[in-house]
């Protein structure tokens, strides 16, 4: 599912320096994340610091297996606080990924009544006609 | 992370002593004031404010160039000189906001609290205005294609674009995820804003004062973000409201009984984000809650079987129901059961909770309203009210840096 | 019992500063991760500790994000503040009223390179959508093309040259001396060397009679300060520096440098009003300062702080900054011997950083007995302020 | 001089603050009609300016609106030798009149050179067209 609604622009990402390598790594359809090689730990989102170790410099982007469990999810089913760009209903779902984070994310072919918390799922990635590159997920073999 | 919440045992080893917590019982709240509360005031924020204002001066017995303090939280509107410009305060010595949204509604109270304890300021006013019913409301979708093409920091990068941007949908995710793990029901859910409700068909001033609610219009009505109804929802308020806190030793040559605030709490915990928070180990639990419930009984050294009334920032259903877990009402998942049938949250019942109506059938003030619902509980002038309220309960938002209040007489 | 005051009740135990620059190359939050690790570590403190954050709203991260970095697991008190350096009242009190141990007060803003916006919750959406936000009312200014605060502080300086007869040639002493300091501070990346008054008569007149040099220019910094109390400190790294005073000042018909429709507009009555508080609640007065870090965002405030914090009768300012010997280090009040805003750029906190320094001993330009030291911010507007002395 | 525009840059339009501020709306509404409006406290008398919800003398928020004559003196002025908005040409001068009714406002003066300008100079109100929707009260020297 996910449908956009022709003419309504999608909300970009707030691109910064610490984030940037994600966001790069998704205009060329790989997840990746933020891993601490000192303390040897996935961290998301994105920061400038280990909260672990507090070191600065030892940070490196770690591509995704991209697979996870669907954790929990909401489902869009009236306009007043959906966002516009979307058909309804929509689903946004919250993915813990096999690395032990979680990740907000939208479903690609998962009809409404398959959204359900537990479900194996993994990424795929859409460009989208304006030119940005988002990721999504879908059903996969448990 | 959060071991200590995840182990639910307190740590008091690194907390600042009672005896050298200078808030407790030496600071009061002395006067409340508020406007209609409507869906369309046709007045300016600062209008609704300088009214408002007003009423507290008025009520607490003093004049407005007594106040020399000014609190609120972010996302206020109006601008702080105009505010004292119009209201015409001459030396304004002290001035905050606090940043979190609604988690914030009590932690105003804790820093103007602060600021009295210290000598930093005499009395100090913590005021909140808003036109959110007719003008712009804070959290709704379509308000942000026209003014954020991009998402407005880093970390709602991950989120927003999703068709994520109301506060309503972030809060689905971890009461979802509270519903799945404790098998909670919507009619259990439903209790809440049934009570709530009821409530308000006592008050004049609720938004919902003459339009009653059964449990079954709950169940008949529209679900706007699965799995929340429309009734899980708050209000739209256009309205002003304010108080005035000073020392307990002030209070006494003043119009009213003090409400004296016993303890008063604020935390952020980490891995905080408005109302996303879901990188902690567990999502099925208001951390910030639990945090503050505990901050709360250590400093007032007393329990939740000692709290009379409880005003809980409940932007949601779910946000009220978890709240009752964490601040030891119920057991940890018994909040559906708990709320069944609604006894237990009714006036004569284990812990009478927003007996005004509270944000979702009195007003969505960010919480100024169940703050002063509080102090009419000490003052024994509700419009619900509970008998021999010893110690009344306030809170802040769920899901966000939160804080909260005890007072007592 | 609620205290009368917070005389002598906290103290500064840490300070952390990054290398200022004009592009950085870095994002606000990992200067604010940055600045808070020097400060612990400067005072020797557990990060784990700090369990209250201040900071000025439109500057850098929120404490949540701050805190994800850091690895704290809880705060117990954290808010914001508008002004100056008025943040440092709320940790205070935060400290004093026993709400929390280990308060730090972070500023990290890029003001050349970094985001237009700071990340700051909603308050950036509304600015966006919606100028209104902002403090002035800008309405009744910017349709006249009155835009922009060299412009508005200009408006008042005409006329306090017109009241006063202070002219550029006097004024220029605050510039010059800012220099002489800045040249000596390796964090002051603005001055090598000293300049001549000649140089700054020959300052480009942007909004007349406000010179480029006039104002402090925009700088990429971040500035962490913890404050504690005095027996927290007693077992700590550094000497503490007691804060004797602390407090804030507003007065009717405020506006952001335009406070035109008061009666007088050449007085900053919040430095005055903040000023007497201060001086009450140390129990001293303007004689007992021995060094005073004063506002210069803009130097026609520098002159009307001397006046409104008494340390010259009104319309003596002018003559008090002429030719400089009064205001050098071994001067009657030595000012800013950090070099200042117009040295450092506009970082309000460095006033604090470098009162510290001086009280330690430790600063790149020392001022001899310096055991008594006056910090004043947010002229033109709310005011606030400090004084520190040695323990 | 009279302050020029760069025609194809918007000038900065007050209307943007009405939401927030519905108390300066009659100011505007009278410039439109050609008139400088004060806001007044019925309860004091006490001249409000900027226009607020509520007296700072007497906290009466009950207020009429008089209508000022429309002279008065240069209070200060500033000259801008860069301009800080793509709007207005530089060189300019905005100027702090001091109205014979007591408030003072923001404005620019018509046919006075900024070299031209002094403190106290007598000057009296015109009203400019300057776009297609915006009026604005300016001055010239009086007499």
């Amino acid at each position: 599912m996910v449908k956009l609604i022709e003419g309504i622009p999608i909300m970009r990402p707030y691109i910064d320096l610490d984030n940037q390598g994600y966001w790069d790594a998704v205009k060329n359809h790989k997840l990746v994340l933020q891993y601490c090689t000192k303390c040897n730990r996935f961290i998301h989102p994105p920061r400038p610091m280990c909260p672990t170790c507090r070191s600065q410099d030892t940070m490196e982007w770690k591509e995704s297996s991209g697979k996870g469990i669907l954790y929990s999810y909401v489902m869009f089913t009236s306009p007043k606080m959906a966002y516009p760009a979307y058909e309804l209903p929509y689903a946004v779902v919250l993915v813990e990924l096999e690395e032990g984070v979680r990740i907000v994310t939208n479903t690609h072919e998962i009809e409404p009544d398959e959204v359900q918390i537990g479900l194996p799922v993994e990424v795929m990635f859409e460009d989208l006609p304006d030119g940005q590159t988002v990721y999504r997920f879908k059903k996969r073999e448990a | 992370m959060l071991q200590e919440y995840m182990d639910r045992k307190y740590r008091t080893d690194n907390k600042p002593s009672v005896e050298a917590n200078l808030i407790k019982n030496n600071v009061a709240i002395v006067g409340i004031g508020q406007t209609q509360y409507t869906k369309n005031s046709g007045r300016d924020e600062l209008d609704l404010a300088c009214e408002a204002i007003q009423n507290a001066v008025d009520d607490a017995g003093l004049k407005m160039s007594d106040i020399d303090g000014f609190d609120t939280f972010i996302l206020d509107r109006l601008s702080l000189p105009m505010l004292i410009n119009s209201l015409g305060t001459p030396n304004v010595r002290f001035s905050c906001e606090v940043s979190g949204g609604g988690g914030a509604g009590c932690a105003v109270a804790v820093h103007a609290a602060a600021a009295v304890a210290t000598g930093q300021a005499d009395y100090v006013c913590c005021y909140r205005s808003l036109n959110e019913a007719s003008g712009h409301r804070y959290g709704r979708g379509d308000d942000f294609i026209e003014y954020m093409p991009v998402a407005l920091t880093p970390n709602y990068g991950y989120i927003w674009p999703l068709g994520f941007v109301t506060p309503l949908g972030w809060a689905g995710v971890w009461g979802r995820r509270w519903m799945h793990e404790f098998n909670i029901t919507r009619e259990q859910l439903g209790w809440w804003p049934v009570v709530l409700r009821e409530y308000a068909q006592n008050n004049p001033e609720a938004t919902y004062f003459g339009r009653p609610m059964t449990h079954e219009d709950y169940m008949e009505s529209p679900m706007i973000v699965d799995p929340l109804k429309l009734h899980d929802c708050c209000v739209n308020t256009d309205g002003a409201a304010a108080y005035i806190i000073t020392t307990v030793e002030r209070a006494k040559d003043l119009k009213q009984t003090p409400a004296i605030i016993a303890a008063s709490a604020q935390c952020c915990p980490i891995e905080q984000e408005i109302q996303t928070i879901y990188q902690r180990p567990s999502i099925s639990g208001l951390v910030e809650t639990w945090y503050v419930g505990q901050e709360l009984y250590r400093v007032a050294e007393c329990g939740p079987d000692d709290i009379d009334v409880a005003q809980l920032y409940d932007p949601y259903s779910i946000g009220g129901i978890i709240q009752l877990e964490e601040l030891g009402f119920c057991e940890r998942g018994e909040g559906g059961k708990f709320v069944e049938g609604g006894d237990n949250i009714r006036i004569d019942g284990k812990i009478p909770c927003n007996t005004a109506g509270g944000l979702l059938s009195e007003a969505y003030l960010h919480g100024w309203n169940l703050v002063i619902e509080g102090v009419r509980q000490i003052r024994g002038t509700s419009y619900n009210q509970v008998k021999d309220v010893e110690l009344s309960m306030v809170t802040g938002g769920p899901g966000v840096a939160s804080s909260g209040i005890i007072l007592r007489r | 019992m609620a205290i009368e005051s917070i005389k002598d009740k906290t103290a500064i135990v840490g300070i952390g500063v990054i290398d200022f620059s004009t592009n950085i190359g870095r994002s606000e939050w990992y200067s604010a991760c940055q600045c808070i690790k020097l400060a612990a570590d400067d005072a020797g403190l557990n990060i784990y500790d700090i369990d209250g954050m201040v900071k000025n709203i439109d500057d850098g991260p929120d404490p949540s994000y701050v805190q994800k970095g850091l690895g704290i697991d809880n705060l117990t008190y954290h808010s914001e503040s508008h002004w100056g350096t008025s943040a440092m009242m709320n940790a205070v009190q935060g400290v004093a009223s026993g709400s929390c141990n280990y308060c730090v007060y972070y500023q990290a803003a890029h003001r050349v390179s970094g985001p237009e916006k700071s990340i700051s919750d909603y308050r950036v959406a509304r600015e966006v959508k919606d100028d209104s936000l902002d403090m002035i009312r800008y309405d009744f200014f910017s349709p006249f093309g009155l835009i922009g605060q060299p412009g508005y502080v200009a408006m008042m300086y005409r006329r306090y040259m017109h009241e006063t007869g202070i002219t550029p040639e006097q004024l220029g002493w605050i510039p010059v001396v800012d220099s002489e300091n800045a040249a000596k501070n390796p964090n002051a990346i603005f001055f090598d060397k000293p300049i001549t008054i000649d140089d700054y008569m020959k300052s480009k007149v942007i909004a007349d009679p406000i010179r480029e040099l006039d104002c402090a220019p925009k700088v990429d910094g971040a500035i962490a300060i913890i404050v504690t109390t005095p027996e927290k400190a007693k077992s700590m790294k550094q000497k503490p520096v007691i804060i004797s005073s602390n407090a804030a000042g507003m007065a009717p018909e405020g506006q952001f440098h335009t406070s035109y429709t008061r009666d007088v507009i050449t007085e900053l009555p919040e430095m005055k009003n903040m000023g007497d508080e201060l001086f009450r609640i140390a129990g001293i007065g303007p004689k007992d300062i021995k060094l005073a870090m004063l506002d210069d965002t803009f130097t026609p405030y520098v002159p009307l702080q001397l006046e409104a914090l008494g340390f010259c009768g009104k319309g003596e300012g002018a003559a008090f900054i002429e030719g400089g010997e009064r205001i050098r280090v071994g001067g009657e009040l030595p000012i800013n011997p950090d070099g200042g805003l117009i040295g450092q750029g506009r970082f309000d906190t460095t006033r604090i950083v470098e009162a510290v320094r001086q009280i330690r001993g430790t600063s790149t330009n020392q001022v001899a007995g310096a055991d008594t030291i006056l910090v004043a911010s947010g002229a033109g507007g709310p005011a606030d302020g400090l004084i520190l002395r040695k323990a | 001089m009279t302050v020029e525009y760069n025609p194809d840059q918007k000038i900065p339009h007050p209307a943007m603050w009405g939401v927030l501020y519905k108390s300066s709306t009659p100011f505007w509404e009278g410039v439109k009609n050609k008139k400088i409006m004060l806001q007044k406290c019925k309860s004091c008398g006490n001249l409000l300016n900027p226009p607020r919800p509520m007296c700072p003398k007497c906290q009466s928020q009950e207020n009429e609106w008089i209508t000022a004559k429309g002279t008065g003196k240069i209070y200060s002025w500033v000259t801008f030798n860069e301009a800080p908005h793509p709007a207005f040409k530089a060189p300019y001068a905005a100027v702090l009149v001091e109205l014979d009714e007591g408030p003072r406002i923001v404005s620019n003066m018509v046919d006075v050179k900024p070299e031209d300008l002094e403190i106290g100079m007598a000057v009296e109100v015109t009203f400019e067209d300057v776009a297609e929707d915006l009026t604005l009260p300016k001055f010239r020297k009086a007499g």
